[in-house]
């Protein structure tokens, strides 16, 4: 394979790898930015995996090439909804944000189970008929070099992740809602003090992490296992807060990371089809993509800092 | 009369503790209202109940005449009310329009209008006269700058009632010179305002009426003209207080700290202390005058090992002790009370029984065999407990829940019992009530009497000046003059940190 | 859905034959073996008139490693008269709980447990996936096939070597790229190995991944999607995964499976406790169902193969089962196979 | 207040009430019986010496995970790595366990230093990278759970076994089966590494509570500057505090090498146990004798769990969900601190 072509397997493997994180960790960004940490991102995606996928099954027939759009939607709507959970244990109820973060986890997994054997009878769900394909962006896909590589082969959702990201940026940076949640979660007694409703805040930054983290869910549910059970999310929701982490707690960060962690799964997979790899125990190639991160982290990013008031519920009046 | 603020028999309850008992305070219109109380007296409490953050147990609340319930901060601002709080409500990550501008954002199509709001903020900072860089960010600002900050905040949303909780407590004399200033100006504009202070000379400058508070009951409300810091300070604390502490004069003996040429770098890799020379002698206390940010937080973290020194030696008893370990210098017999005692001084989360061997628990008695021995631990405690003072119901209760003065006195018996031979005192009475300043320096010179080097850090001019027998004047950290208490006045120390030269006086 | 006839069947005088499985964590709809178990147990129930529950027929499912000793002795505590153990994964648990209980009968799917009261029930995937090597070999454009492997451990390098022989013995030129995915469960993985490699020009990729196969489905479903007049192909596993590739493209519908490799769990299943229904247990034996039992062998579902290609298919069978062709089941034995070859 | 103490016991058991009716709201609505839902549970938990047996040899690792992560949060890291650590401790454990042929009392506690050093040295890199990097500790450790993952299948399959997928069994002189247990519980699989579980909590205990290190790394856990400033080497006491973590988890999966399996094979996924302690550890709030409580809930859940689908046509899936609300119960105690006044106060 020429160095092109491995290009051309490497970077649309690393944007559809990449997505699915992307949406989470940017939901990841959203509730940490406002103060409250989220480590139950696992289990917003499993809600909205599981969301997807009965949506998609359930109305393939009435709605037609629009369902996994609408499966989309209504898998941000219960991740909101679900989120309310965390938001309402962790502001409102004052809960160590960890444990409740563990408890969304068990919670989502639990409950989508349930309710697939409750709804189907078995373990797991059938495969959706109507998913998303893979599209060549029009005029862009014709850029020679880069249109093949960027704009072809790829799916509508991956370009949403990538511009959310960038939405993200200028919504936290750029607003008024985005100075408000970033004072929140750095100092909310200012924030209070300023007349900013720091707990209004707060719940809405965890049903927008609620919402991003089912739409992440359901994008990968839906491109990729194509049905849900109990291995659907196996593991992603830990990756996007790790993505979320090494990108510092900025969108265009955890995109960024959320790219890397694609790219390195990417070269992993294609590294064995490399001739000179070839020979290397798979071992090293499994293992490959996270020890480039723990690399990369201790290379040259280095430290983090996590917005100061993440992880501390907020009392009035108290210091 | 006018009042614009009447708060009438306020009461304050958290839990059983009765923070503001049925006290009134009443504020007219274009005067400088003093309120004055020990530490727990209750005054940020009654404040933050006129703004909003408390919702009071009892009493009435007028604004202008009109019965107001002010439910939240929102609800005070309308009301034309606003806050510069004890400790800053900052946002550090944040540009210093940002803070200005959270909460009312002025906005084109969606988006912060940031030169628009820029431009706000550079015209109302010229209109009162306070020097702020609209885009600089507040973790990068002086604490003077912060201040002003604040002010611009409350002014930004048009407040003419302003509240200022100990707004000098961490100001330079220049600084707080400069806040006079801006409250004169502000009071001309037709503002009123209310200022928590425990700075009886600064009452009896600006203020025009001071309300006295005293354990959560209101004591009285004077004309300023005609009272005088007595008579205050007695019926703030119950008692008379001395505000010069009297001592012996000093009898230097052998040098105990000598610092050599001392080169140190500050977290931006700026060198902020540069080519420092000071020595400090057994039996004396060498006070350090300085305007904040001249490398005095660097020259006490590098002589305490908390910081790396770049060059230059540092020796203790003749001994160098540059670029220990932090526990090697504590043994070698330095003692250090920080200037942030809830960042360095304690864990906060930890019994003040045990935060009093934060540096000494590993050795006997207090550890044997590897294994902490709880008795002597708290039977020390409790010695501490005693003679320093400290006010708390028992030597188990986290030492987050004593009140700042309890949790300086706590730090100074811890180090001063170990009795070490330099004592770095930074700070040491920020924010605390005469009372509490007066046991403080007490303490300070007992040590010195005792034959132990003292080095003072204090931005406070008066503190210096009373308590020390010789001030070295800290200047882009270098000690630009060594002068003789006794001999100089404020306004020579005040041009010396300013950074005016100087001629005679050795610099040693 | 409340169990109808609760728990109170208990031991006594018994009439009837009871027979009861644990699955693995996959469950008893996991599209692959233990489903299949499953339904040869359900068949083997209805025909013999026996009602789902205790005294009857049973499943548990294991949430975890830790649970299949634990399950199995629960079945063994309900009475059960014979207990299956689904997956190589349980043979020690299997083991364990058959010498504490040695007048109980077990039975072990997928490995070997030495136990007199244990039958062992294994496959010969190697011969199955040599037959569905065939048809890739056979039918490759490109001379470039895949074959995905879920986790690389001594099963799976069974299905591996078999099919890498059937392909070598009808087509030497054709090369069979392997990848593990390193797990059974990710199905993006599945989808990133399936990317690169129809990428790379392969256009019949081999799973035996379980669900991580779902996704080489997802990118040969995707692809056909995009350029239905693409020859993209999948060849399922364990069951007939035929719905698996099902494709609607502009109202036709394509389907990019080209044949699985089925084992016939269920059939095992259901001759085992049958021979033990009728006193006929083949307790400490190992029973190998292979091509000629039909035990393996490649789906019902060939629409997509040529005539003459199962033509090619059944006399490779009959060679196997005749003992003519002794089909590799590891790397080693693979490397000497096709040393023959060329 | 008076209270205090009593509000300690009750809040925890509050929560975990509450956590049951709110199962069983969740299976009234969705048409199962809870009181035969609960009653299978129970009975699946404890109904004989079998089953208890069973909880007890599933609480045996859930101490352990629980004591790893909370551990590290007492010293004010989360160790989300506890996961990986629990199998490199495996690992390690079988390695010393199937490869020597030594007395007992040699080989045994040989084997489960093995399992404590592994642990320790995986949770020794992010507590490393973390000390002098300001690494984040919990995408390390997330990373380092793959990696035990991979690593550990890789070294059962080609050192461990003939390129096979499990170990050999570990010599009887390395095992903690007990026929003891197997006689007094009906063959469960209890072993001896419950007295383990329960002495390392002591251990726990005693090193946080009563030592002179236990001093300092609590003191660095909640404030690292007060720590530095009174002369106590920070970086030395993260990585001392990950190494000790990743020990406990280590010796979890010495618990599962040596006694439930006896041997290893290679995963498929992860055990679950890891990422268990972590609402283990916070269930028993962080502290030695909380953890032993929450660990048996947990492993009477789980256990018990298994008898639901068969006896009351309950899906296991219904045990996940009570324990995530039990969670969150625990987690908002400030809600039933608050419910408790209310209460007190109405009595009066
Ligand atoms: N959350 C709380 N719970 C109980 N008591 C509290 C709490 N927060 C503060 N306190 C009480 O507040 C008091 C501290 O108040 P005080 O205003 O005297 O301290 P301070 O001198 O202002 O401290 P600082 O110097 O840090 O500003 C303590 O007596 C403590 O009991
Ligand atoms: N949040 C709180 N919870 C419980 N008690 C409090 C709280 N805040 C303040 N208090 C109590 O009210 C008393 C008054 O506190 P307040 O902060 O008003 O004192 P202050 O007069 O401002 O003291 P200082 O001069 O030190 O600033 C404190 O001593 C403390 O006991
Ligand atoms: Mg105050
Ligand atoms: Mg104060």
């Amino acid at each position: 394979m020429s160095v092109y072509d491995v290009l051309q397997t490497i970077v649309p493997t690393t944007i559809f790898f990449a997505a699915p994180l992307i949406f989470t960790a940017l939901g990841g960004v959203f509730s940490e930015r406002s103060g409250v940490v989220n480590i139950g991102l696992e289990g917003l995606m499993t809600i909205g995996a599981f969301v997807g996928i009965v949506f998609n099954l359930t109305f393939a027939d009435r709605f037609g090439e629009w369902t996994p759009w609408l499966a989309l939607l209504a898998a941000m709507v219960v991740g909101a909804v679900f989120s309310l959970l965390h938001a309402v244990a962790s502001v409102t109820f004052r809960a160590d944000q960890v444990v409740s973060g563990v408890a969304i986890n068990f919670l989502a997994l639990g409950l989508s189970l349930f309710l697939v054997k409750k709804m189907y009878g078995k373990g797991q769900t059938d495969q959706i008929q109507v998913g998303f394909d893979k599209i060549d962006v029009p005029v862009l896909s014709d850029i020679p070099v880069i249109g093949p590589l960027l704009f072809s082969n790829a799916y509508a959702p991956s370009y949403i992740a990538i511009a959310l990201a960038f939405v993200s940026w200028y919504v936290i940076y750029k607003t008024p809602f985005g100075l408000r949640l970033r004072a929140v979660g750095e100092h909310p007694m200012a924030a209070d003090t300023m007349g900013i409703h720091v707990a209004k805040m707060r719940y809405i930054a965890v049903m927008i992490s609620g919402a991003l983290g089912g739409l992440g869910g359901a994008v990968y549910a839906t491109i990729i296992s194509r049905d849900f059970s109990h291995a659907t999310i196996s593991g992603h929701g830990f990756m996007a807060l790790a993505a979320m982490i090494f990108g510092k707690w900025h969108p265009i960060g955890a995109m960024g990371a959320a790219l890397f962690f694609g790219l390195a799964q990417s070269l992993s997979i294609v590294g064995q089809t490399i001739p000179f790899l070839k020979n290397v125990p798979t071992v090293y190639l499994l293992i490959a993509p996270y020890a480039l991160t723990i690399l990369a982290l201790a290379g040259f990013i280095g430290r983090a800092e996590a917005p100061k008031a993440a992880g501390t519920p907020y009392i009035k009046g108290k210091r | 009369m006018e009042y614009v603020i009447e708060m009438l028999n306020i009461r304050k309850v958290f839990g059983t503790f009765v923070a503001n008992d049925n006290i009134t305070l009443q504020v007219k219109k274009g005067e400088i209202h003093a309120l004055l109380g020990e530490n727990g007296a209750g005054k940020s409490t009654l404040m933050n109940v006129l703004f909003g953050l408390y919702q009071p147990d009892g009493g009435e609340i007028r604004v202008k005449g009109k019965p107001v319930r002010i439910t939240d901060p929102n609800v005070a601002n309308d009301l034309g009310i606003g806050m510069v709080h004890q400790h800053f409500m900052l946002v550090d990550t944040f540009t210093v329009t940002e803070n200005i501008i959270l909460g009312s954002e002025p906005t084109r199509a969606g988006t912060i209008d940031m030169k628009r709001a820029e431009r706000e903020v550079r015209e109302l900072s010229e209109r009162y006269g306070l020097a702020v860089d609209p885009t600089a960010k507040i973790a990068d600002i002086s604490v003077g700058m912060q201040q002003r900050v604040e002010i611009l905040k409350t002014l930004y949303r048009g407040a003419d009632i302003l509240i200022f909780d100990e707004p000098t407590a961490v100001l330079t004399p220049q600084e707080i010179r400069e806040l006079m200033q801006i409250m004169r100006t502000l009071v001309r504009e037709g503002k009123s305002i209310i200022l928590i202070t425990h700075k009886l000379k600064e009452i009896m400058e600006v203020c025009d009426r001071v309300t006295v508070i005293r354990r959560g009951k209101g004591i009285a409300t004077l004309n300023v003209a005609e009272t005088n810091p007595n008579e205050l300070a007695a019926l703030m604390v119950g008692r008379e207080v001395q505000f010069t502490t009297a001592k012996k004069p000093a009898e230097p003996g052998k040098p105990v700290l000598e610092i050599k040429d001392l080169v140190v770098k500050d977290a931006r890799g700026i060198k902020a202390v540069n080519g420092l020379n000071l020595t400090v002698h057994a039996g004396e206390i060498v006070g350090i005058a300085g305007v904040d940010g001249n490398g005095q937080t660097e020259l006490i973290e590098a002589i305490t090992g908390l910081i790396k020194a770049e060059s230059g030696t540092i020796r203790l008893n003749g001994r160098d002790i540059t670029n220990l370990p932090p526990r090697k210098i504590i043994e070698a017999g330095v003692g250090h009370i920080p200037q942030d005692r809830h960042k360095h001084g304690l864990v906060l989360d930890f019994p003040i029984g045990e935060n009093m061997v934060l540096q000494t628990y590993y050795q006997p008695p207090y550890s044997k065999r590897g294994l902490l021995n709880f008795q002597a631990i708290y039977e020390k405690a409790r010695q501490l407990i005693r003679e320093f003072d400290v006010r708390t119901p028992d030597e188990y209760t986290k030492a987050r829940a004593l009140s700042g003065g309890n949790q300086q006195k706590a730090i100074i018996g811890r180090e001063v019992d170990r009795d070490p031979d330099l004592l770095i005192a930074a700070q040491p009475t920020r924010g605390l009530d005469v009372g509490a300043i007066e046991f403080i320096h007490k303490r300070l010179i007992e040590q010195r009497d005792r034959g132990k080097a003292v080095l003072l850090v204090s931005f406070e001019l008066d503190e210096v000046m009373n308590v020390s027998d010789r001030i070295a004047v800290i200047y882009e950290g270098n000690i630009v003059a060594i002068v003789d208490p006794k001999e100089t006045t404020e306004q020579e120390l005040g041009l010396l940190m300013a950074g005016s030269k100087r001629k005679e006086a050795g610099v040693s | 859905a409340c169990g109808g006839q609760g728990g109170n069947n208990a031991g006594g005088g018994k009439d009837t034959f009871s027979v009861a499985m644990v699955t693995d964590v996959g469950g008893i709809d996991d599209k692959s073996f233990n489903q299949s178990a499953w339904e040869g147990l359900q068949k083997f129930g209805k025909d013999n008139g026996l009602e789902k529950g205790r005294g009857g027929y049973d499943y548990l499912q294991s949430s975890s490693d830790a649970d299949y000793a634990t399950n199995l002795n629960k079945l063994v505590r309900s009475d059960f008269d014979l207990i299956f153990g689904i997956g190589y994964l349980m043979g020690d648990a299997v083991k364990e709980v058959a010498k504490q209980n040695p007048k109980k009968h077990f039975a072990i799917v997928d490995t070997v447990v030495d136990e007199p009261n244990v039958a062992s029930i294994t496959f010969k995937e190697h011969e199955g996936s040599f037959l569905v090597g065939v048809v890739a070999g056979l039918m490759t454009k490109t001379n470039k096939i895949g074959f995905v492997g879920g986790m690389e451990i001594p099963l799976i390098e069974k299905f591996e070597s078999g099919f890498r022989a059937g392909v070598k013995a009808v087509n030497p030129k054709a090369t069979v790229e392997v990848q593990y995915a390193g797990a059974f469960d990710q199905a993006d993985k599945g989808k990133a190995i399936a990317s690169s490699m129809y990428a790379s020009g392969i256009d019949i990729i081999y799973h035996a991944a379980g669900a991580t196969g779902s996704g080489v489905f997802s990118e040969a479903k995707d692809l056909k999607k995009k350029d239905p007049n693409r020859e993209i192909w999948v060849i399922g596993v364990d069951k007939d995964q035929a719905p698996e590739g099902e494709v609607k493209v502009g109202g036709k519908t394509y389907n990019v499976t080209l044949t699985s490799m089925v084992k016939r769990v269920d059939v095992a299943v259901y001759d085992t406790a049958k021979r033990a229904k009728e006193g006929d247990f083949p307790g400490g034996k190992t029973i190998e169902y292979g091509l000629p039992e039909n035990g393996v062998g490649i789906a019902p579902t060939q629409d997509n193969i040529p005539e003459n290609v199962l033509k090619t298919v059944d006399e490779w069978k009959q060679k196997i089962i005749k003992g003519e062709v002794k089909v590799p089941t590891n790397r080693k034995e693979y490397e000497q196979f096709a040393a023959t070859i060329k | 207040m008076k209270s205090n103490r009593l509000q300690q016991f009750l809040i925890p058991l509050l929560a975990v009430l509450l956590g049951m009716i709110a199962g069983s709201i969740v299976m009234l609505a969705s048409g199962y019986n809870p009181i035969a839902g609960f009653g299978a549970l129970v009975y699946g938990a404890f109904g004989d010496t079998y089953y208890i047996g069973e909880t007890i040899r599933q609480t045996t690792p859930y101490i352990l995970t629980g004591l790893a992560v909370a551990f590290a949060f007492r010293t004010g890291l989360f160790n989300i790595g506890v996961e990986g650590q629990l199998i490199v401790g495996w690992l390690a454990a079988v390695w010393v366990g199937v490869s020597f042929d030594l007395p007992k009392i040699i080989h045994l506690p040989l084997a489960l230093l093995a399992a404590a050093l592994a642990g320790a040295l995986w949770g020794l890199i992010p507590g490393v990278l973390k000390a002098y990097l300001k690494v984040h500790e919990v995408i390390i450790t997330i990373m380092m759970n793959y990696i035990a993952l991979h690593v550990t299948n890789a070294i059962i399959r080609s050192v461990l076994s003939d390129e096979g997928f499990k170990s050999k069994p570990v010599k009887e002189s390395a095992s903690l089966h007990s026929d003891f247990f197997d006689a007094i519980t009906h063959h469960s699989t209890m072993h001896y590494g419950i007295f383990i579980a329960v002495a390392a909590a002591f251990v726990m205990w005693f090193l946080l509570e009563r030592t002179t290190k236990g001093f300092e790394l609590r003191a660095v856990g909640f404030n690292q500057h007060a720590s530095q400033y009174a002369g106590m080497n920070v970086r030395a006491n993260i990585i001392l505090a990950m190494v000790i973590s990743g020990a406990f988890a280590g010796v979890a999966g010495a618990m599962e090498g040596l006694g439930t399996f006896g041997n290893i094979s290679t995963k498929a996924g992860f055990t679950g146990l890891g990422f268990d302690g972590i609402a283990v550890a916070l269930i028993g709030g962080n502290n030695a004798f909380g953890i032993l409580l929450s660990a048996l809930l947990f492993g009477a859940l789980k256990v018990g769990a298994l008898e639901m689908p068969s006896s009351a046509g309950v899906p296991t899936e219904l045990v996940d969900i009570i324990i995530a609300l039990i969670i969150f119960f625990v987690a908002s105690s400030y809600m039933i601190r608050w419910l408790l006044s209310r209460w007190q106060k109405g009595a009066e």
